[in-house]
């Protein structure tokens, strides 16, 4: 039999003002176990609390009821009390009287019984009670960053700053990401490599950074604190050691393919850098376009190589390193248009996407900076910008607004100005979103004073008609249909998830919105975390976003992951769920709902006849284990319970509050 | 003393026996035969062979409270219970009657006799009710019992064409008959012989059987017999000789209720102990405890197997393990048989 | 007997058993009793981590103790503190919800709602309805226990 | 020129024959800009939506555009928004017929060698379609 | 019965005394004939002389894929004889890792469905002494004469609406496939149930279920039990009581009919199990067409890759309460 102390909080007249204390105390002392009741003007009070823990001592309490406002509100306060006079916090329980009761009911006649019910509930709760102990976590000083661009370089360099440890894992050949790629930035026309450069730079050069570039994650196990995670750094057939990135080889190679960097508009060598600003600056070799993988022949890049870096027989190598938070910052595609047969992309080199057109603007790009139509070399003097190419496209299940494409539209539409001056830009818009500081002074500078010609509608068909496209639209302010002869056509198209974005997400335990965007905590409070403890989301892998956003929300990663990776010893959660491997069949069901991949298989021994069979049953890692007792309820034979919140403790509280005394 | 009454006037009969106490009869409930207590409504089936559940739900009812107790303070009150109101048994055929008797032996014929047993025992009457024609499953003619006559029975009921036959053969039979009044006409004129009925020759040979089980514990036939079986408890529940019980409690803090209920030793909590182990923790530990309970330990204290030819397990075990398959399996088969 | 079917001097009342997950639905009392909402006392919550721990057995239990409704209260779907709790409990109670009224209980009997920490009052509406629900229906005896609120007074 | 609240009988019927809910039109116009027929249209396949949104049904019923709808669905192949404009047209088109009141024709108005001659099917769907 | 009884049973015989002399499986489960011709027990046939004693005919109504949970801690190697029920509910084992599928050879049987004792006494008019199958039609020999019924009658509960008589996974199949049933009637009574005012069903249900005698043959014969420690039998918290009140009845026949939601495989053994006739597989039935109703169509056992409908879930699933 427990040895329970109940205690009853007035809380001024909060509570004593609508429940009967006496009463309450009196039918308390009546439960079973209960050996000492009593009651305090405010419990929660300095004065409360030391009732409370001289109670405990004097009356050898091992069970603690307090009848007081929501445990949302004061648990912990109780709990701590409950500490300090030597007992295990967890054998505490709270009765809501306060929220749950005095405050919804007037009448005291009505209220008190419920108080009562309330009360006779959670000393049957707390009865069976256990000590608990909330498990005390090793965190190890190291942070990963999934992807180089701007998010994944932004959050590195500030937990490096901090004084950690960060590995940046980076698929390309270079970090540099998306920002990259582009030619200026909005609102304030900054050269984008200008800016991005030098942070590449520095986040090669800090002693606390760990360029992994060319690699991906293969593996992400273990828990906040500790993930052990394999990176599978793949070959480059270039020791880097070696290779001081002169070019020779890249400029001697026979062979070429088309330059993912310039969106395949130009081509590249076999042996490459991807771009010039290239970090690090050391090539890669592209086996299924290169001569000497493709044909055994070749070797030039080998022979010509000063520093002799060449090294057709590297391999893949995994590298296996613990964690203690990880930053996911794997940014964005944009959608390939040619699902959309009206707009005739991929039929005609003058119709191209925001990116593309992006890419001809750029000095070190396919057209060498001069702004000319990919046709016949000569600067287009009618543009065509065409919005929400794929976004809020409710058909194509893509509700979703890109937020980027109005201002990056804008902004090719001024630089295109700049560029060819006779040139005149029509925009076909559904809305314009302006949002962002110096946003909308910009956008409407475009439309003001760049000869940009906004039209409120869409376009329905584009073909080529002798030396130009024929954009057929409608203007709906007017609603007259437009009919415009143009030398290029600039499609929108949609910010999307990475393709390997849901392939990533499983890796390593987050998940996604319908979209594949990767889902955030909580999308008001925590809009960094997951919903896995320890890992965090950057960028546009989460949701479109421009680079300022995607900096801020980068830095606020890294604060998350700093904090973290600060803390001597991690606090788990204490009331997690537990199996009883002995009755636990093995049928893993619970594994298959886990929301935190918790439970795993374990092989087991038991004694069967003469000798020993093994057998596969549920094992829960309390470091994962979140608590939340989903497991509990989808294991039939209740062989995996939930500490705090267990069956028994359930049942006997369904049992208490029915009985109607 | 020997009545009649006319199949049709039954519900009358049974109307007015009910009216003193719970009255026992085989009844139609949905598909299957269930010896139950009457009331207004239910369709009784005097021509089933067989309930579903043999009658022993009369005498050693499936739950039985017998203690309460009541908390207040340090307190404890306990409160006897009174559970035996005169019953009657309507339709007991000779096997469940056989098997009652083996029941006494167990719960009145040794030290200290069992007091709820005892006390619904004499408060019993008894109607017997010879059969007619056997089902496939019937082998009483095994055990020597005369599906035509309950020799234990306090009346001894004769379905003949529209009649019912009804003899008194001890003076609660009397009683009850008497009770039934104008209801029942005399019979002193009716001849009360029952057809021969032959039950199922499925071959046995009970000769020595209990002796020769003595030293056959660890008899590798163990090894094969139990296999098919799946655990449930079927067997022993639809047995009329099976008597094990589990005892329960149901309450709260302030007070609460003991009640015995059957219990089963084909299941694996039934030897569970209080440290944990189980001396019959497998299946085959289980068939073999049934099967040598019935054909070695009983017959040894009470000198008679304890199966009275029923055919209950026949019928029921959804996997078709029954005690004809044991007793062939344990060499009680008539050598020509083979 | 009277004492079985929750009948007070006053005559009979219903007792409700709410489970509320801790996040959101007894966030949402919380704030309904902050916001000094009112609804009939014969609710009684029990607070569970998630409504994905709302195993079915103890809606029966309350069931067989003399509860005569029962209400599973849980985040909306998609924001389950715990991510996927309630989309598992929205597959297992509606199955669970459609046997029990199979087995003949009316539907009003055992419901389940989304109640986010915001909605206090939508807390004390849906405690207020299902507490009129029940009153109309009267008294649940199906599945009751008879031998729970008075174990000595059967015989 | 007024909005209308209340609920207009013409739209209601559209909706139901057409199971279209002109609402979760943006007024992108991409259906006015893909149609063939545009030009000839004096309400666009957008303003037809925006003025099923207003709930303009006069306007609607005197506009000439749901007769000069073709049912070529390339504005339901365009509409990013997944509604059909073909059938809202075909829905418009039924709802006007059957609110104009009277019967265009009946079983009456023709001859017994008619009603002999005509297909039974092409009487039961003309009194259907036409008949209020 | 006759020849092509024969035929077949030597068939079955031939295909597995090959893998079983030949030491390719250790233990074939199969059927072998009890006291009567009606009646088959399991076989668990280890020599040639034990499988002489293998029947297959239309009496074989037992499941023998649970027994492998016990025979695989002894053997290395089991073959089984499967029908379509339990080919599924090899799979709902293999599923709840029960099994391994590389420890098993599974010998398909494609069902004709089995016959019901009792209804052939009942087409018969009395003990029938032997039957003779033709063509969809029966003929029963009673001491009489002879009595000439459509097997489709005979058939017991449990086969007259099974929608897959043939394995859905074995290692051989046997015979050639009966092909996909067209089952009309699979939720004829529930849907007469669901027809009913509650207090209708809560009494139907009362009836029906006061006559469990808590044996759990329904339990242990069926393939989605196969819990080490079901709850009936747990002390903390003691779920289930003992008592045979209403109440414990309810709890009993719900709870394990819910914990089959998504996992029964419809065989039907637990209504043929059960001494007393209780319409359990009312109960399951009902929990498959509201799950096929709500979360798609599922049918357990027949592809083990399929995610049980418990098991996982849609951000858009429906509810069957308002989630207003």
């Amino acid at each position: 039999m427990p040895r329970t102390g109940v205690f009853i909080c007035h809380c001024g007249t909060n509570i004593a003002g609508t429940v009967d204390i006496d009463k309450t105390v009196e039918a308390s002392r009546n439960f079973p176990g209960v050996v000492h009741a009593d009651e305090y003007r405010y419990l929660c009070s300095e004065m409360g609390q030391d009732i409370i823990t001289k109670a405990i001592k004097e009356n050898d309490l091992d069970r603690v009821v307090v009848g007081t406002c929501s445990p949302r509100m004061h648990e912990n306060t109780f709990r701590k009390a409950a500490a300090e006079a030597g007992l295990n916090p967890y054998l505490l329980e709270v009765a809501n009287i306060r929220e749950h009761c005095s405050w919804v009911h007037k009448d005291m006649e009505e209220a008190t019984p419920k108080a009562i019910a309330l009360l006779r509930a959670a000393a049957a709760k707390a009865a069976l009670n256990e000590a608990l102990e909330a498990p005390r976590l090793d965190v190890e000083k190291r942070a990963l960053v999934i992807g180089g661009g701007i998010a994944g370089i932004q959050a590195a360099l500030d937990i490096a700053e901090a004084g950690y440890e960060v590995d940046i894992v980076e698929k390309d050949p270079s970090i540099g990401g998306r920002m990259a790629q582009l030619e200026k930035t909005f609102p304030t026309l900054d050269c984008s490599a200008c800016i991005l450069t030098p942070k590449m730079v520095e986040a090669a050069q800090h002693p606390n950074i760990n360029l992994l570039t060319y690699s991906e994650v293969d593996e992400v196990k273990g828990f906040v604190g500790q993930f052990d995670v394999k990176i599978r750094q793949k070959a480059r057939y270039v020791d880097p050691v070696k290779c001081t990135g002169c070019g020779i080889c890249w400029e001697k190679c026979p062979s070429k393919a088309p330059s993912e960097f310039e969106m395949g508009l130009s081509k590249r060598k076999s042996i490459y850098v991807p771009f010039a600003q290239a970090v690090p600056m050391v090539p890669v070799i592209d086996r299924d376009s290169c001569l000497y993988f493709r044909k055994g022949r070749c070797q030039i890049c080998e022979k010509e190589c000063p520093p002799q870096a060449i090294d057709y027989e590297q391999q893949d190598e995994i590298i296996e390193r613990r964690y203690g938070a990880i930053v996911v910052a794997t940014g964005f595609d944009q959608l390939d248009p040619t699902i959309y047969g009206e707009y005739g992309y991929g039929q005609h080199p003058d119709i191209l996407t925001g990116l593309e057109f992006e890419r001809i603007f750029n000095a070190s790009g396919p057209t060498g900076g001069k702004v000319v139509k990919l046709s016949d070399g000569k600067p287009p003097k009618k543009v065509v910008f065409i919005q929400c190419i794929g976004s809020r496209d409710k058909a194509r299940g893509m509700n979703y607004c890109s937020k980027i494409c109005c201002m990056y539209t804008a902004k090719q539409a001024i630089l295109l100005k700049e560029k060819v001056p006779d040139a005149k830009s029509y925009v076909f818009y559904i809305d314009v979103r302006t949002g962002g500081k110096g946003y909308e002074e910009f956008q409407r500078r475009a439309a003001e004073e760049h000869d940009v010609a906004y039209m409120r509608g869409q376009v329905g068909k584009i073909f080529p008609e002798d030396d130009h496209l024929v954009v057929r639209g409608i203007d709906s302010l007017t609603n007259r249909n437009i009919e415009i002869k143009a030398d290029m056509v600039v499609l929108a198209a949609a910010t999307v998830a990475r393709g390997d974005a849901p392939e990533l997400g499983r890796l390593v335990g987050i998940n996604s919105d319908s979209y594949h965007f990767f889902n955030e905590a909580h999308p008001k409070l925590k809009p960094v975390e997951t919903h896995t403890a320890g890992i965090f989301i950057a960028g546009a892998c989460q949701a479109p976003k421009d680079i300022p956003e995607t900096v801020s929300q980068a830095s606020a990663a890294a604060v998350k992951a700093i904090g973290l990776l600060s803390k001597e010893k991690l606090q788990g959660e204490a009331c997690t769920a537990e199996v009883i491997q002995s009755d636990c069949s093995g049928c893993l069901n619970c594994e298959a709902i886990c929301p935190y991949t918790a439970i795993t298989p374990v092989e087991i021994e038991e004694r069967y006849k003469d000798g020993v069979l093994k057998r596969t049953v549920a094992e829960v890692n309390p470091a994962l284990c979140q608590g939340c007792g989903s497991c509990a309820v989808t294991c039939r034979s209740g062989s995996i319970n939930l500490k705090g919140f267990s069956n028994d403790q359930i049942m006997a509280e369904v049992d208490a509050i029915c009985l109607q005394r | 003393m020997k009545k009649v009454i006319a199949r049709e006037k039954l519900p009358e009969l049974w109307k007015s026996l009910a009216a003193k106490g719970p009255l026992f009869l085989p009844i139609q409930e949905g598909p299957v035969v269930l010896f139950q207590p009457w009331s207004e409504g239910a369709e009784a089936n005097l021509d089933a062979v067989n309930t579903a559940v043999s009658a022993k739900d009369v005498f050693l009812p499936r739950e039985e409270t017998y203690l309460q107790y009541r908390c207040s303070g340090n307190q404890l009150e306990l409160i006897p219970v009174e559970n035996a109101e005169p019953v009657i048994a309507f339709g007991v055929h000779p096997c469940d009657l056989k098997a009652v008797e083996m029941l006494d032996k167990v719960y009145l014929d040794q030290e200290p006799s069992d007091e709820l047993y005892r006390q619904r025992r004499e408060k019993t009457t008894v109607v017997g009710l010879s059969c007619r024609e056997p089902d496939p499953f019937c082998f009483c003619n095994e055990f020597g019992i005369n599906p035509a006559d309950a020799p234990g029975a306090d009346v001894m009921a004769h379905l003949k064409n529209g009649l019912v036959l009804l003899e008194a053969r001890t003076d609660k039979g009397k009683a009850l008959l008497d009770q039934a009044g104008d209801l029942l006409q005399d019979g002193s004129d009716e001849k009360f012989e029952a057809a021969e009925v032959k039950t199922a020759d499925f071959g046995l040979n009970l000769e020595g059987l209990p002796e020769n089980l003595k030293e056959r514990f660890e008899d590798p036939v163990w090894d094969e017999l139990y296999k098919s079986c799946l655990g449930c408890g079927v067997c022993t529940y639809v047995c009329p000789t099976c008597y094990c019980f589990d005892v329960e409690d149901f309450g709260h803090e302030g007070e609460g209720q003991r009640f015995r209920c059957w219990d089963s030793c084909m299941y694996g909590h039934f030897t569970d102990m209080a440290g944990g182990h189980n001396p019959r923790a497998g299946r085959k530990e289980r068939v073999r405890q049934r099967f040598m309970h019935k054909l070695q330990y009983y017959p040894e204290t009470f000198n008679e197997i304890a199966c009275v030819g029923c055919g209950r397990c026949l019928r029921s075990c959804p996997v078709n393990l029954d005690i004809v398959q044991a007793i062939k399996a344990l060499g009680g088969e008539t050598v020509e048989q083979r | 007997m009277s004492a079985a079917l929750n009948e007070t001097a006053g005559g009979w009342e219903p007792l409700i058993v709410s489970f509320c997950c801790n996040w959101c639905s007894y966030a949402g009392g919380d704030l309904a009793g902050t916001s000094r909402m009112s609804y009939p006392v014969n609710v009684k919550v029990i607070r569970v981590p998630c409504s994905g721990r709302m195993n079915p057995m103890f809606v029966l239990r309350a069931f067989q103790r003399g509860a005569d409704g029962v209400l599973v209260a849980g985040c909306h779907p998609g924001d389950c503190h715990y991510t996927s709790g309630n989309y598992q409990s929205r597959r297992r109670l509606s199955a669970f919800k459609r046997l029990v009224e199979f087995a003949g209980f009316e539907p009003e009997r055992f419901e389940v709602r989304w109640i986010s920490s915001s909605e206090g009052d939508k807390f004390a509406e849906e405690m207020t309805s299902i507490t009129e629900k029940i009153k109309a229906l009267g008294p649940n005896r199906k599945m009751r226990d008879a031998r729970w609120q008075s174990v000595t007074s059967k015989v | 020129m007024t909005t209308e609240t209340g609920k207009s009988r013409l739209i209601e019927d559209m909706k139901m024959h057409s199971g279209q809910d002109p609402n979760g039109c943006y007024q992108c116009g991409k259906c006015s800009a893909a149609c063939p027929v545009s030009a000839a249209l004096d309400l666009k396949p957008h303003q037809v939506l925006r003025y099923l949104q207003m709930g303009l049904e006069n306007e609607l019923a005197e506009s000439k555009t749901p007769w000069v709808c073709a049912s070529c669905f390339t504005c339901a192949a365009r509409c990013p928004r997944d509604i059909d404009l073909a059938r809202v047209m075909e829905g418009l088109r039924l709802s006007i017929l059957r609110n104009r009141g009277g019967n265009k024709f009946g079983p009456a108005e023709l001859t017994p060698e008619q009603l002999e001659k005509l297909p039974q099917q092409a009487l039961v769907s003309g009194f259907r379609k036409y008949n209020k | 019965m006759a020849e092509r009884n024969v035929e077949s049973v030597n068939k079955v015989r031939e295909a597995v005394s090959q893998d079983l002399l030949g030491g390719r499986i250790d233990l074939l489960l199969g059927w072998e004939k009890g006291h009567y011709w009606w009646q088959s027990r399991p076989l668990f046939a280890r020599s040639e002389a034990d499988l002489e004693k293998l029947a297959w005919d239309s009496f074989c109504a037992v499941n023998l894929s649970r027994y492998l949970l016990e025979e695989l801690k002894d053997h290395d190697k089991v073959g089984v004889l499967v029908k379509g029920c339990d080919a599924r509910a090899f799979n709902r084992l293999l599923q709840d890792n029960m099994v391994r599928r590389e420890q098993v050879i599974l010998y398909g049987l494609p069902c004709p469905g089995m016959l019901d004792y009792n209804r052939l006494v009942e087409k018969a008019g009395g003990a029938p002494l032997e039957i003779t199958e033709e063509n969809g039609r029966v003929i029963i020999k009673v001491g009489s004469g002879e009595q000439e019924a459509q097997r489709d009658d005979l058939l017991l509960d449990k086969c007259k609406d099974c929608r897959y008589p043939d394995p859905a996974v074995y290692d051989q199949l046997l015979f050639s496939p009966q092909g996909e049933k067209e089952v009309t009637e699979r939720f004829k009574t529930v849907e007469e149930l669901e027809e009913m005012s509650a207090e209708e069903r809560f009494g139907y249900w009362e009836k029906e279920l006061s006559r469990c005698l808590r044996c759990y043959a329904c339990r242990q014969a069926c393939p989605f039990c196969s819990c080490r420690e079901c709850f009936v039998e747990q002390e903390n918290p003691r779920w289930q009581g003992r008592a045979y009140q209403p109440s414990e009845n309810f709890m009993f026949h719900l709870v394990r009919a819910y914990h089959g939601t998504g996992r029964c495989i419809d065989c039907g053994e637990c209504e043929r199990s059960c001494p007393v006739d209780i319409p359990l597989q009312e109960l399951n039935r009902k929990l498959i067409k509201d799950i096929n109703e709500l979360y798609g169509d599922y049918e357990a056992g027949l592809d083990p890759e399929q995610e049980p409908p418990l098991l996982t879930y849609r951000p858009d699933d429906p509810a069957a309460f308002s989630e207003k």
